[in-house]
Parts: C-alpha cells; structure tokens; sequence
C-alpha cells in the first residue's frame, strides 16, 4: 500500500499513535442520569479504541435531539446538524470522502419521524456508515411530546389521554425497503451485546442500522424498566453470522437462532413478541452500494482543463 | 405588404416549377423568426440547428424556447405550439426583440397560439403548410378557415406551402422530416451557409444510421429548392466577420460548464423545471472530471447531500427553482450558521408555488435574500447574461470558499434556456479545486478562528489531525462549542454579519450605460439586461435623457448606488416580478406592493425608487420597456408642470 | 447596605429563635425577585405560585422563566440553574425590568450563574441555602468559596439560610420540599396573602393525594416562620385592588385559549421550542371544545394538515418557530395561491439554524414577510404583550377566513413564557366558527370569483352541489382552470396583492406614546413594547423629547407611518435582532446590514430610520434601551454641532 | 338516520339524483396517447358511476405530476397540491371532514422519493382514504428522471448509464410499516383487475394503498412492453377477500391462492420475483384507524362559550 493510500484510507502513515478511550472524548455528557445515552457513548468509545479507529478520520453525524448531542462528547469530527437531516448529510460526507469513518446517530423523532424519508432512502442506498437511531420512544429534548415509537395507550404532552397509534416498528420499517442490508436491535442496559452489535454494525459493508433501545429516566421510565431488571424478557437472536458474546447466555437464557441471511425470518421475527429480541435480523453484504457504485478516479485539474477544453469545442462557432 | 385576403398569391401558385422565381431582396441588420410545431413534430430542433449556424456564420443570435406546458397536449391545437424563436442579426443580440417579422408554422393552430401572444409584427411573412386548408377532414378546414378568419385582420402576408406533399417526395413518413424540409427554406430565405448545416445535421445524428443523416440532408436540399422555385422575397443580413474564438451555448449549459471549470467537484439536486438541465448536462460529463451529480430524494436532501460534501471539504453545489429553494430554507440556515461553503444555483420560473414552471420570472429575489428565519447573512448574485452563467459559478464558489458562505445564484427560465453566442473562455487551473488538505491542526487553530475585525476564518475539514470539533447550528464560539451566552451570540452574529462588509469593500459600482446622470435611470437585474439596454438606447436615440445600470451584486448590495441615483433626476427598476399599479383600484403610494429590486434599492438607499414591473411568464420586450420609459417620463413632465 | 465580608451577619446567628425580630421596613412601589434552584428543585413552581398570587392580591406583574438549555445539566452548576425571575408592583408591569432586587438561590452556583448576566442590582439582597459552605464535601466547600469570592466585588447583601435544615424538621426529603419553605419565606418577606398561596398550593396538587398539598403548606408555614425569626427587613410595596375581573397567564397559554376563543377548531403542529406549550395546553383541552390538534411527523406535513382542514371549510392553525416555519415555506405558498385561509403562529426563539432555543429573538421578521419564492402576498402581526397574544389569534382567524389568506402571528420565546394578568377577556359568539357551508353553488358562481375592485372573493368547500372545481398551485384562471397566459398570470397576482391594499384601508396608524412630535421617535414591534415604553417614559422624564410608537401590522405596514415619522427630527428603532454596528470595522452606513424592521421601514417610508438592536438572547431592559437613548439624542446633538 | 346524518354522511337528501359516467367529468385529458394515465381515469370514473358517489362529496388530492394532474379531469372537487404533499393535505380533509371521500393520486416520485416520509406515516394513521400510486417508474413531467422505481440500469437523463440502484418496491415498503391495513397491486393494462382492486380499495376502510403499474409510452415504453402485451408474465395473486374478476383467469392462467390476512406470505410474495403479481397483497380491517379514534361530537357555539369561561376561571386573579 503505497503512502498516499494508507493515509487515504485512514490508517496513519508514521503512525505509531495508540488510542486509549480517553483520546476519543474525555467531556461528562450533559445527559440525565440513568440515561441510556450514556452507556451507548461509552460502548462507542470502547469500539473506536479496540478498532483504534483514528480520531481525525472518524465523522459523527446527528440530527437535533438529546441523542444528537452525541458528536460533542467525542474527540472526532462532528456535525450535530439540524433535526431529522443527519442522513443526507452523513450521504454527502462519505460520498465526497470515502475515506472517512461516518457514524450516524438520530432519536427515534430524528430517524422515524421527520427524518422518515431520508431514513428509507438511506437504507436504500446503502452507502457505508454505521448508524445508531437512540430509540427512547418519546422527544426527549422537547420534554415529553408522543413519537413514533410511543406505545400506544402511553400519555404524553401532546396525547395526554394516552398515545392514539400503536408504535412504529422501525426494524419492520428498515426490512421492508429494497437494498436493506444490515438490521440489528440492541439495548443500552445490556452493554457487552450492545458493544458486540455497534461493532458488528461498523465491520458491515454497507448502511448498517441499529435500533438501541435507550431508558430516557426522564420520560418513559415506566416504559424500560421492568425490562432492564428483567432478563428473562428479551430473547436473543443467535448465529454464528450473528453477534454472540461469550457467557451472556447465563444472564439472558432465552435465545432463538436465526440466521441474518433469512429475510422472510427477519421480517416475521421483529414483529411485535412477547419478549423484546435483541441480535442481528439482517445482514447481507451483496447488495450493491452506492458509495462503491459511484466511486471515481481522482483528476488533476490539467486532465480537466483539457478535457473541458475538447467539451467547449462542441459548443464553438 | 398586405392584403385584405390574409393568403397571399404566391404560394397558392402551383409548386411544380424548380427553378428560380425573381426575388425581392429585403436589407435588414435583423431579423426574429419563428418555427413552431406540434410539441413532437422537431421545429426545436430546426430552431436549434439554424440558431448555430447563424452563430458559426458571425451573426448575433438569441434564442428563446416556444415550450408546451403539457408533456404531449393535444396536437393541433394552441396548447401544442413548440419551437424556436430566433432573433439574429449583424451586431450582438442580447434579447428576443419586439415583433415576429416571419413564422414557419407546421399548422394554422400553433400559428394562432403564436398570434394571440400578440407577437406577431403587422407585416410578418407566415410560411403555413399548406395542406389543411384542404384536408379530408372537414373539420381539419373548418379549424383552418376559423384561425384564417381569426388572423384576417392582421396584415400577415400568409404564404401556404405544401411542406408534407414535398417531403413525400424522398420519405415515408414525413411528419417526421418536416423540421429539415423548414431548415431549408430558411437557409434559402437567409442564406444560410448551407455546408455548415449540413455538418450539424450529421453532428447530430452521429449516433444514428448515416442514413438518418442523409435522408434529412436531402429535405433540407428540398426545402433550399422549393423556397428557390417559388418565393418572391429573401432577407439579406450584412455580416462582421469576427475572429474571437466563440461558444453558442443556453444559460443552463454554461452554468454546468461554468461549474465543472469553477473546480467544483460535486452536485446533489433534485429534478426541477427549468433547472432540471442544468443537471442533465453535468449528469452527462461530471464523472469525466472527477465530479459527481447526486440526484437526492427531494430538495431539502439535496442540500443536506451537498452540505455534507461541502463539510467534508468540498464545495458543492445544489441547483434547484422556486418550489426547491423554499424547501431549502432552513438547511441554507444551517450552512450559513456553520459557514459551511455551498452554492445553490436558483434558475427562477413564475410563482408564487407551483405557479408556471416553463416560464420566467424574477420573483425569488426577496426570498434568496431574506428567506432563512433568524439573522443570516449570506452572497446573492444575479448573472445577465448566457456568459455570465458561465463565470458566476466560478465567482460564486471562489466567494464561497475564502467567505466560507452560501452564495446563491440567480438565473432564471429565460437565461436558462435561451441561446446566445459569447466569447469562448479561456479557463484557468487556478478556479481549480486543491486537492483535500490534509495538514495537521495547530493546537492554537479554532475550527472559528474568526479575525474580529473581518469575521474571516480558516475551514478545517475532516481528515486533518489535531482539528476535531463539532460543528453545530447552535450558537457556539470560536472553538465551535455551544454557547447560549449574550456575548457569543452577539458576537457570532457580527462575525457572520462582517464578511459581507468585507466582500462589498471589494465591489465597484455598477457601470453605466448611457450618461452618467440625466433625468431618469432605469435599474434592473438579472436576465433583463439586454432588454433594457436596447430600450434605453431607443429612448435615447429619440432624445431623452436616460440611462441604465444593472446590478450583479445583490447581497451585499454593489457600492455607490446612492451616489449614482443621485444624479439622475428619477430613478426606476424594470423587473419580472408583482409591484402593484399605482391607478389600481385602492393602491395608494403608501400601500403600494413594490418591485423585489426597488423596495431592496429603496431601503439600501432611500432614494424614492419606482417601479416598473410586468409578470407575463415572458422576457420584456425592449419595445414594451421603451414604452414604460416614454410613460414614465411623461408623468414626469406632468407632475413638474402641474401646480401642486 | 454594603460590607466587606459578602456573608452579613444576620444569617450566620444560630437559628433556634423562633421568635420575630425587629424588622427594617423597605417601602418600594415595585421590587424584581428571582428564585432559582437547579433543574428539578422546584424553583418555577416557587415562581408561578407567587407571581399568581400577586396578581390576585392586584399587584402588576411580569415573570419571566430561567430555563438550562439542557434536559438535565450537572446539578451546582451554573448551567443548571432553572427558576423564576418575578417583576412585581403597584402599576401595571410590561417588561423584566433592569435589575433584580432579591435573590433566593438554592446553591452558590445557580446564584453564579445569574451574577454573571450581570442582572443582580449592586445592592441585592440574597438568600442562600447556607448547607454548602459547610459540606463534607471537600470539593464543594471549595466551590462555595470560590463563588463568594467571585461575587466578592459586588456589595450584594448575603443572607445564608439553613433551608434543608429547616425542612427536614418536617420531611424526610427536603429537596423535594424547599422551594415551598422559599415560598414562605418571600411571603414573609413582601407580605403575601397566606390563605391565596395555600389556595394555589391546593389547585396545583389537586390531582395527587391530600398528605401532599398538606406538607406543602407546612413547609410554606416554616419558611414564614424561619424569615420571621430571623430575617431583619421586610418590603412593603402599596396595592390598588382593581375590581374588573382579571386573568394571569402566559403568551403560549392565551394565544390557545385566543385560539379556542376564536373559533378555530384545527391544530396541526410538530414539537419545536419555544412553541411547543401552545400545542400542549392545546392537547389538553381542545377537545373539549370540539377541536383536534394533530401531532405530524413534521413540520411540512403539519402545514399541509392544516392547509387540507382548511380547505375542507375551517381557518387551521400551524403553531412553530423559527426552523419549523423554514419548513413550511413551500405550503404557506401555496395556500397564498390558492387563498386557503391558515393562520400561523411562530413563537420566535434566537437563529439563525437552531441557534438559541429557548431565547427571544424577533429575527423572523423578513422572513415571515418575503420566505416565498414568488410574489406572495400574506398577512403579518404581532402581538405585544399578553392580552394582544389571546386577541391577535381572533384578529388572524377573522382576517384569514375575510381575506381568504395567510396570516402569521410572531410571538416570541419573551411573551410566550413570560406571565402578565390582563383584563378577562369577554368571550363573544360572533367569533366562533360557522357550522360548514352545505348550500349549492350556483352556475354563475366561481371558486375565484374575484371582485376585480377588492380581489376578495367566496370559498366554495367541499361539500357544497354544484361547486366542483380543483384547486391548483399553479397559476389559474377564475374557474380554478391552469392558465398559464400573460394576462391569467397578472390578473392572479393582481387580485391576490389588492386583497392587502384593502385591509390596509381598514387600518389605523398606531398609537403614538409620548407627544405626537419630537426629537427622537422609537419604533418597535412584538413583546419589546413595555420596556421600550418604559424607556421612553424615563427618558422623557429627564426632559427628553422622545416618544414611542409600535407596530402591530407588519404587512400591509399599518398606515400613516411616514406622516408621524416626519413630525419628529429623527426615528429610530429598537429590535432583539441583528444589525451591524456604525462604529465597528468594515462597517459603513451604505453597507450596513439593518435591524429588520428598520429595513422595511426605510423601503416604505424612505425616511432615514436608524436601528439600536441587540441579540442577547434575553428580553431587551428599559435601561438598556434608555442608555440607546440618551447615546442616540447625544450623537444627534454632536452630528448637529459639528461642523460638517 | 336523521337528515342531517344523511346529508353529513353524503348521500343527498332529496337526492333522486343519479350519475353516468359523464357527470364525473367529460374533459379531455393532457396526457400522452397510449399514456396508462388514461385508463386508470376510467376505471375511477367507473367506480364512481358504481357507487353513485355524490361528486360534490367526493375530493380527489394529488401532488405534482403528469398523474397528478388527474383531479383536473373529474367533476368532483380536487386538491392539485405541491409535489410529494398529497396525503398531509388528505389527512387534514379527512380529519377535519369525515362525510367526505377522499382520494390520493401520486406519481412514483411524488410518493416514494420526495414523499417518502409521508408515505410511511399516512399508511401508520390509516385513515380512510383511497390511495392510487401511479407508478410509471419515471418522473414523466419533468421528462425522463430515475424515480426510486426505475429499475436498475435503465437509463435516464438523470442517470444517463443507467439507474444506480435496484428499484425500490413499494409493496415491500408498505407492508413494512406497522398498522398497515391495505396493500395491492394492479396494471393499467388488465382493466378489469384495475376496477375490481380500486373498488376493494374505496370500499376497504382505512388506509387502501393500491400500486398501480402504468405504462409511459413517452419514457418507459421498454418496460412495460411486453408485459402488457403477455398475459403470462403476470401471476395472479386470488382469493375471496382478495379481488376476483370473473372470467379473467381465462387470459391470465397463472395464479397464486394468497389469504391477504397473512402478513408473513404477503412480504414474502412482494418481494421480485419472475412475474409481475397482481392483487390484494394484504388487507386487515381490524387496525386501529387514526380518524376514527380521532372523532368527536360537534360543539355548539354557546357550549364552547360556556367551557372556555370555565376554563378562564382558571387563570382568574
Ligand atoms: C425543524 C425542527 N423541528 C423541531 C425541532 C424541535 N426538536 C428538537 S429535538 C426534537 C425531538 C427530539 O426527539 P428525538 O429525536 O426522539 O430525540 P431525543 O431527544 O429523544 O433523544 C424536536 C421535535 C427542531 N429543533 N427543528
Ligand atoms: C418541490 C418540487 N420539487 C420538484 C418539482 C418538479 N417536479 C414536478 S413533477 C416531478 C416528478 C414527477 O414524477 P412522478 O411523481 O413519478 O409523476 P409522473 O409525472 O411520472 O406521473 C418533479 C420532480 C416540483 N414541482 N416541486
Ligand atoms: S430527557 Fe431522557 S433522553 Fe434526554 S437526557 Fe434525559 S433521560 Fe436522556
Ligand atoms: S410523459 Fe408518460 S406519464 Fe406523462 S403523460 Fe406522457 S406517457 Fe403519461
Ligand atoms: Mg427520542
Ligand atoms: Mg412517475
């Protein structure tokens, strides 16, 4: 690999740096406490060390929420944007500068609500990025309003009788659009999964969505508790082309194998269960990806003028 | 000439005869002509390919598109009209002119579309194939006799020619060779270089069989024929030969050439008339340069898409109309916040909403300028010309990036798509893009480093080690940390605010065409340029004292207007865009909904800038703005004489 | 009373006594109190109750909320302090005033946070929870020592109380019960009514078990208890009982209640900051009256909610703020081409992009005037304090559904969550909605039967016989038909700007406060109204010819302006937006970007409108604006005696 | 039923009236000859005739498009809206409305790209309404744009070496989304089908979601071609809660039992496959619908007088 390349690809050339936890971001997050964001933010910076992914190549990407407040408590680049965008942005990124690490991270009112189209879209395109939608089923930031996600029947400030729909599936969602080709859902309360699931997500060629399920202590409570106590009411979907981590089957017993390369399955099994399921549902790495489809060579402005020179000639008189 | 019957004696003379009739020679400097067809029936082309060789031959030329609304309305009826109007002549043309001195019509019903747009010189020659007049069909002759009757009262001298019976002499089809028959009555009637056609009727069926092209050379040699054996007239154009180096290209080619020469290396758009073009033809040789059209799924991805390239060191741009820049709003918002380069490129169509989106307006100027909620500051510049469509990419991204700003580009559906001949461009590396920089980031560098006396700051972009930082489209500070302090946010305000202080320290006023004070300057912007300029030398030929100036610089307004409004007497903008008539109903001066130039010039200025404005779906006429000039000047006089 | 030691005696004494102390009377006709604790202790709640039982006891009042930026900053931080600031008196209270009298803060780091707004009066008398200066905590009695440091300087008076000491006699979790002993101890202090303030302690926890409301008011009666033994001062501020019957609330509560009033029966919305508690008082209640608020996936979709219940036969309300109404620029443009009555309320927070959230700012001017691509001519208001918030939404439905247009309404984030009592609005029936309109159409009738006179024209809905028709964004005829000819296009915007000539006729100049000529004229618009009136009243008691006039209609501008502008030598506005300061590099008076209705001003009136405006994110102070005074009357008397 | 509650719920009083195909409109229409636009009209106006819809309570709102040109052509009152808009605005006529019928048609680009998220949250509020998507797999009035439908590799003038992407399937994408209630998919060449599945879709209540594959002679004559001209290539998915047109299986043999409840099977059976299927992919009554949860009484003037001075008590000094 010739230097321009490494360095192109992200991989220091006289790069003997190593990275410890602490280079990716040392700032306390202005989070509740209890607030899953920040197990998620932690198990975050535990994949950049091991991976030892390099600060000034790695983007994160947000939208507009507490969960957009993401890119500020890490030492990479960042683009905490505007609310529901943070796909089209991520696009442009990664589509002009392959060589960056883009990371994607959206609330559920982010991702599944006003951001819904270009969620869909970006799932369809498949570009290669790692997204996390922080799924805490209410607006945080705004305090407390009903978001795609909210149970029904669950009262808010804007359906105070109790939210009027049953709540968007965004794994469904994601497994119904062409092209999909890595879904996941994990949870901020069972971190050795859910550092497995965001690494599996980031090793994935191609638009990698993970749904994490966030205890927001602030307005849904109710919603995560029983759940984080409880273990026996997830069910975790295992395969070796999955995410396996060793010995958490003695805490979370109840398991069902599944292979990622059934999509009928996938789509069957991240329906509406008793248990919440928690792994892989998808994952294929064949589809194509527009970040791939689109690549170019790079051009020197003299081979342009030239050109450019030759296409003006169509239009001389 | 005219003549009671609208039909004309020649061509309803057998057309046996081959050989040369005598001709009357009419001398002009120029000519507007007209081909129109059903949409479908190829008078665009013929239009395009006669405008091109008139260019190649040194005349002046400008070209507007005739275009349906519908994507196939019926044929043979006024809604179906679809060609060409070409306006050439020995001098530079920069406008479509006043009248239609000779229309080509494939049928009597886009003959009447044409007529009753009210365009049509008193005195225009109508070549109408003649075969309708006596078709199988009775109603077919019922349509003709009616649209005869309709147009009897003009003078148009109306002469019928069996275009399809010719063309049936070489092919099968001829609704479908038509378009080369008309090209060659025109080359007989002007002239025309008739080699140089034929070069571009092979130019453009290169791909196709090179039957394809010769089965089109010979209608054309049939048309040259025909018009050779049975018309009493040809035009002859004088000719100055010039030797620059030119280009023949519309507003939107150029801005998509202009793009690839600015070194931009990245597009997202969303399909939109009339900018849709634009992108057709970056979409076509983008990837030759190592640059990238991304078609998102809907506008406001699209400059979400073009920010993202932008952040990650590009700069991008995004090109889009009325309905597309509304939906770009808040994320200009954000571009501007975070100082994120970005060019959009806005070729106006009428409005509001969906309004007519094939025709022309310039009414996005307040919203390009004001558009965005909150305060943010941002370059808005206006090209004139098809040139100029050219080099404002390359402008607006050189501004962008040492201004880390969002300009905003405003052409609009008659630049887009009219023609116009220029001088060819001799492009430069320097416009180029530098490859992405990959320096390491000073621990004393600030993704803000504002300079606090010119808001001025350098951008560091992924990749560079030791520059992480968020940026954010809240408040923050020079280090991009959010900030909801008074202090910051005053201070951010100033910072984005300065830099347009700074580019307007760089601006020259505007020239002046004409005398450089006199009783009345006229004001416009955009692509009215031309029009107004051949108005205000008409007013000036017949004596008064007028001037124009034009304005390229939006925002930051282009220095030293005050001083020039100053020494004219009045001052008045001519524009595309609503301002409401002072004698209508309830308007008073007070109330009265300005021009979008003239309340800007009025509140930059406080001069007591008039107006006025027209929003036919149309480019002005110089004519109609000669006019404007002559009512103006009159109510001048009037209010000076009357007692008070 | 000033001392070298920030800490004053009194509170430090042992605090056993329960007895009173001999008290100093301080005799004020008002006083600004701030309560503040960090997020979560209860210092709003503190706030509302007192700021509503003042108003019962007829006191003026205006609060304004202390709200983190943050869900949940770090408790003793000074990003965390969340509270209420209370401006309170004899007369009728506009504004938050200058300077803030008392304190009670609950740690020294959210009293930091307010010292460092610079918003403490030099002799401000502070309560403080006295636990921290003790703490086992090493770290925080350091912290507590740097803060009295850091507010060493000032000459506030310190008054260290054992809160949570105090508490804990009576529950077991005393930070959950504080802020009623602060309660107490303002009640104490400025001789509230006890018996209202356990009425509202009643009300407010009317839904949780009785122990609650009771345990409240034990620790209410600890806090009157702890400031009469202890505290050496009290405030003794005059009443005049008012006997028309009154109401206190928001600006977000009254425009949902003016809402209701009005008759309006559709809410489309989506959450955004500072506007958000509109909807929610909405949700809470609109049902009630038989009207719907929908929650939409987005801000366009919220528009086009609204835009479909309209056309279905109500007049919808989209309620936003500054990147939600860049959102809806596209719908708002159609339902103006298509004159579907909407009306839309922008609470206004700081921009541009998501800026300052929870922040005042009136920079959504221009674009609530010119956001449309196109000419499109809508309706703007602004309301300027709380009652016009409730009556300006009864305005806007009338004139939405009269005119069949759009009209905006710009609040802001200062009179949405600031609190003032006015007069109790008498509902009245008139306002409310017509059942929907179920006659048939006659043939004669048209959907865009404009009165060429006026440009009004009668809503045919759905529903109706015979009225079929489909409307349509792009231009159309009177049928509703696409037309995309000249004179179709000029007639539509004809019609649709003529409609705002006729409003404006119906308008009056606004008032003028202070003499109808002078020096100096102060123009303002929106919630800056009180202070500027404030302003003006001192400065005028210094002897300075200076006057006021505010704004309330936007577009059409209300009438006379450039009459009442010329009777004084200068105007001048004042606005929370940005304009480039005269004095500041790069800065000249021909580049100088303005403050935003100076802008319009100038356009219209052409007279030389100055601006004084600032974007602290807070509400502007009337000694600010004094301050802006005075420099502006002294720059005028050096420009005048300087020699040119 | 009271006069009232007849002439609210649309059907006339003294109504003797009754509709021929005419009265739902006699103007020609602005699209191109052999445009499949042309069809799907007729089969509108048929339905209607069958019905006997009053036209004055019948509403038809479209986005911007050569299909959504259509309101122009019925005698019933129509909502040419802005691009990708058509369902907020049917939303709000519905809710507001509920006596009328309501209507959406929208081009593929107008539902699938730029009304993606819209698309997505009208199919979870499942209000009544028909919704015809025309999908000619092209922008057609901007001429010849890849739309999220354009099969991959087929040129345009957007992405003139062919589209990027393999084609997005609508039906997929739908039955993605949770409180899905009615999905099916018809072609404008086998007419009969078109009339049997609209008129399973107006008479379905909730939110009808009807595919209609439309020949565009003018940018995508390639493909549909064949299809249209081979009964063969298409399979026909039957059942009796599905559509069943007596007689056509004696044209199109190939056929497929589907149960339209079974959710599982009808994404399975969306998904490609060698022929083009025809028919009622899914449909389940029993969702909750959005408008209907949503209903209330009506209010007197004077009783809402009445409450609100009640409520102003509450802010009473
Ligand atoms: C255009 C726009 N609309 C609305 C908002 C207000 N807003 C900010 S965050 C948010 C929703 C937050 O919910 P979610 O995305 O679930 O993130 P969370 O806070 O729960 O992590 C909203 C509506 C905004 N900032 N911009
Ligand atoms: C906001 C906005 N963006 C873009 C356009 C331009 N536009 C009009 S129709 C259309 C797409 C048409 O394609 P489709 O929705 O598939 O309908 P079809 O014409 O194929 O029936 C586009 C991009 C517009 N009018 N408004
Ligand atoms: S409000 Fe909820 S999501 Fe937001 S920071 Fe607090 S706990 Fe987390
Ligand atoms: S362009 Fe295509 S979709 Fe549009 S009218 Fe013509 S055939 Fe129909
Ligand atoms: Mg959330
Ligand atoms: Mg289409």
């Amino acid at each position: 690999m010739s230097d321009q390349l490494r360095s192109f690809f992200g991989c220091g050339l006289d790069d003997e740096r190593t990275f410890d936890l602490d280079d990716y971001g040392d700032v306390v997050p202005r989070w509740c406490s209890g607030c899953g964001d920040h197990g998620v933010l932690n198990s975050v910076k535990r994949l950049m060390r091991d991976e030892q992914l390099l600060p000034e190549r790695t983007v994160f990407v947000s939208g507009i929420g507490c969960s957009s407040r993401f890119p500020h408590y890490l030492n990479t680049y960042g683009f905490h944007g505007i609310h529901g965008r943070a796909l089209p942005v991520a696009t442009g990124i990664k589509l002009s500068r392959p060589d960056l690490h883009v990371f994607v991270v959206m609330g559920d009112g982010d991702c599944c609500s006003i951001g819904a189209g270009h969620w869909l879209h970006a799932t369809r395109y498949n570009i290669d990025m790692t997204v996390l939608m922080l799924d805490n089923a209410i607006y945080g930031l705004t305090k407390n309003q009903t978001s795609p996600t909210t149970p029904m029947g669950y009262a808010t400030n804007t359906q105070p009788k109790g939210s009027f729909l049953p709540a968007l599936n965004p794994i469904t969602t994601t497994l119904g659009v062409t092209n999909v080709s890595f879904v996941a859902q994990t949870a901020d309360w069972v971190p050795a999964h859910l550092l497995a699931t965001i690494r599996a997500a980031y090793r994935h060629s191609g638009f990698s969505f993970v749904r994490i399920l966030q205890r927001c202590p602030k307005f849904t409570a109710p919603l995560f508790a029983e759940q984080a106590r409880t273990p026996d009411l997830h069910e975790m979907l295992i395969h070796p082309n999955g995410v396996t981590v060793p010995g958490l089957d003695k805490i979370y017993k109840r398991s069902l194998e599944h292979d990622p390369a059934d999509i009928d399955r996938a789509r069957a099994l991240s329906e509406e269960s008793e248990r919440v399921r928690l792994g892989v549902f998808y994952r294929n790495e064949s589809q194509p990806r527009y970040d791939d489809i689109r690549h170019l060579p790079t051009h020197t402005a003299a081979q342009n003028i030239e050109r450019l020179n030759v296409e003006l000639d169509r239009y001389a008189v | 000439m005219s003549s009671s019957s609208p039909v004309s004696a020649v061509g309803s003379e057998p057309t046996e005869c081959r050989e040369s009739v005598p001709k009357d020679v009419i001398h002009t400097n120029e000519h507007v002509l007209e081909i129109v067809s059903d949409s479908g029936e190829g008078a665009q082309k013929c239009g395009q390919i006669f405008a091109a060789v008139s260019a190649k031959m040194s005349y002046g030329v400008w070209t507007v598109e005739i275009i349906p609304a519908e994507i196939e309305p019926p044929a043979r009826t006024p809604a179906s009209a679809s060609g060409n109007l070409i306006r050439f002549g020995r001098d530079r043309i920069t406008n479509w002119g006043d009248e239609v001195k000779l229309v080509v019509a494939f049928n009597e019903q886009v003959l009447l579309s044409q007529h009753r747009l009210d365009a049509l010189a008193d005195d225009c020659i109508v070549l109408i194939e003649s075969k309708w007049s006596t078709h199988s069909d009775e109603e077919i002759c019922q349509q003709w006799k009616a649209a005869m009757e309709e147009i009897g009262e003009s003078g148009y001298r109306i002469i019928p020619v069996p275009m399809e019976e010719e063309c049936l002499r070489r092919v099968d089809d001829p609704r479908r060779g038509k378009n080369m028959f008309a090209l060659g009555l025109l080359a007989q009637i002007y002239g025309l270089d008739l080699e140089k056609i034929r070069e571009q009727i092979r130019a453009q069926f290169a791909k196709k069989a090179p039957e394809v092209s010769k089965s089109n050379c010979d209608l054309l040699e049939l048309g040259v024929e025909w018009a050779e054996g049975n018309l009493d007239f040809r035009i002859e154009i004088p000719r100055i030969e010039v030797d620059e180096p030119r280009v023949v290209m519309n507003g939107n080619q150029a801005a998509a050439l202009g793009a690839v020469a600015s070194g931009m290396e990245f597009c997202a758009m969303y399909p939109i008339t009339p900018a849709t073009s634009v992108s057709h033809y970056l979409c076509e040789m983008f990837e030759n340069y190592g640059g990238k059209v991304h078609q998102s799924e809907d506008e406001i991805a699209a400059a979400g898409v073009a920010i993202g390239a932008s952040y990650a060191g590009k700069v991008a741009l995004t090109v889009t109309s009325g309905p597309g820049l509304a939906l770009k709003t808040e994320f200009i918002g954000l571009a501007i916040m975070t100082e994120i380069p970005l060019v959009v490129l806005d070729v106006q169509r009428g409005g509001p909403s969906t309004g007519l989106p094939t025709k022309v307006e310039q009414s996005d100027l307040l919203a390009a300028l004001f558009g965005q909620p909150g305060d943010a500051p941002r370059v808005v510049m206006a090209p004139a010309t098809i040139e100029e469509c050219f080099h404002a990419m390359i402008t607006a991204r050189r501004i962008a990036k040492m201004f880390r700003c969002v300009v905003i580009v405003l052409s609009d559906a008659n630049l887009g798509t009219g023609q116009q001949q220029f001088r060819r461009p001799a492009l430069d590396e320097r416009w180029h893009a530098a490859p992405p920089n990959h320096r390491a980031v000073g621990s004393d560098e600030r993704p803000y480093d504002w300079d606090p006396e010119t808001g001025l700051s350098q951008r560091i972009v992924p990749g560079q080690p030791g520059g992480m930082h968020t940026i954010t489209g809240l408040n923050h500070d020079q280090d991009s940390q959010v900030d909801y302090g008074p202090e910051a946010n005053q201070l951010g305000c100033n910072m984005r605010s300065r830099k347009l202080a700074l580019l307007h320290e760089t601006m020259s006023p505007p020239p002046i065409h004409g005398d450089d004070s006199g009783r009345l300057l006229v004001v416009g912007w955009g692509s009215t340029k031309g029009a107004i300029e051949e108005a205000v030398d008409r007013a000036r030929a017949d004596g008064h004292p007028v001037s124009s100036t034009h304005i390229t610089f939006l925002s930051p307004l282009q220095p030293g207007l005050r001083d020039i409004f100053e020494r004219f007497d009045h001052v008045m903008t001519v524009e595309i865009n609503y301002s409401d008539d002072l004698d209508a109903p309830h308007i008073t001066p007070e109330n009265r909904r300005l021009g979008q130039l003239a309340f800007l010039l009025r509140a930059q200025t406080l001069v007591d800038v008039d107006c006025w404005t027209r929003v036919p779906g149309q480019p002005l006429r110089p004519g109609q703005i000669h006019d404007a000039i002559h009512t103006k000047l009159s109510s001048i006089s009037e209010m000076e004489t009357t007692p008070a």
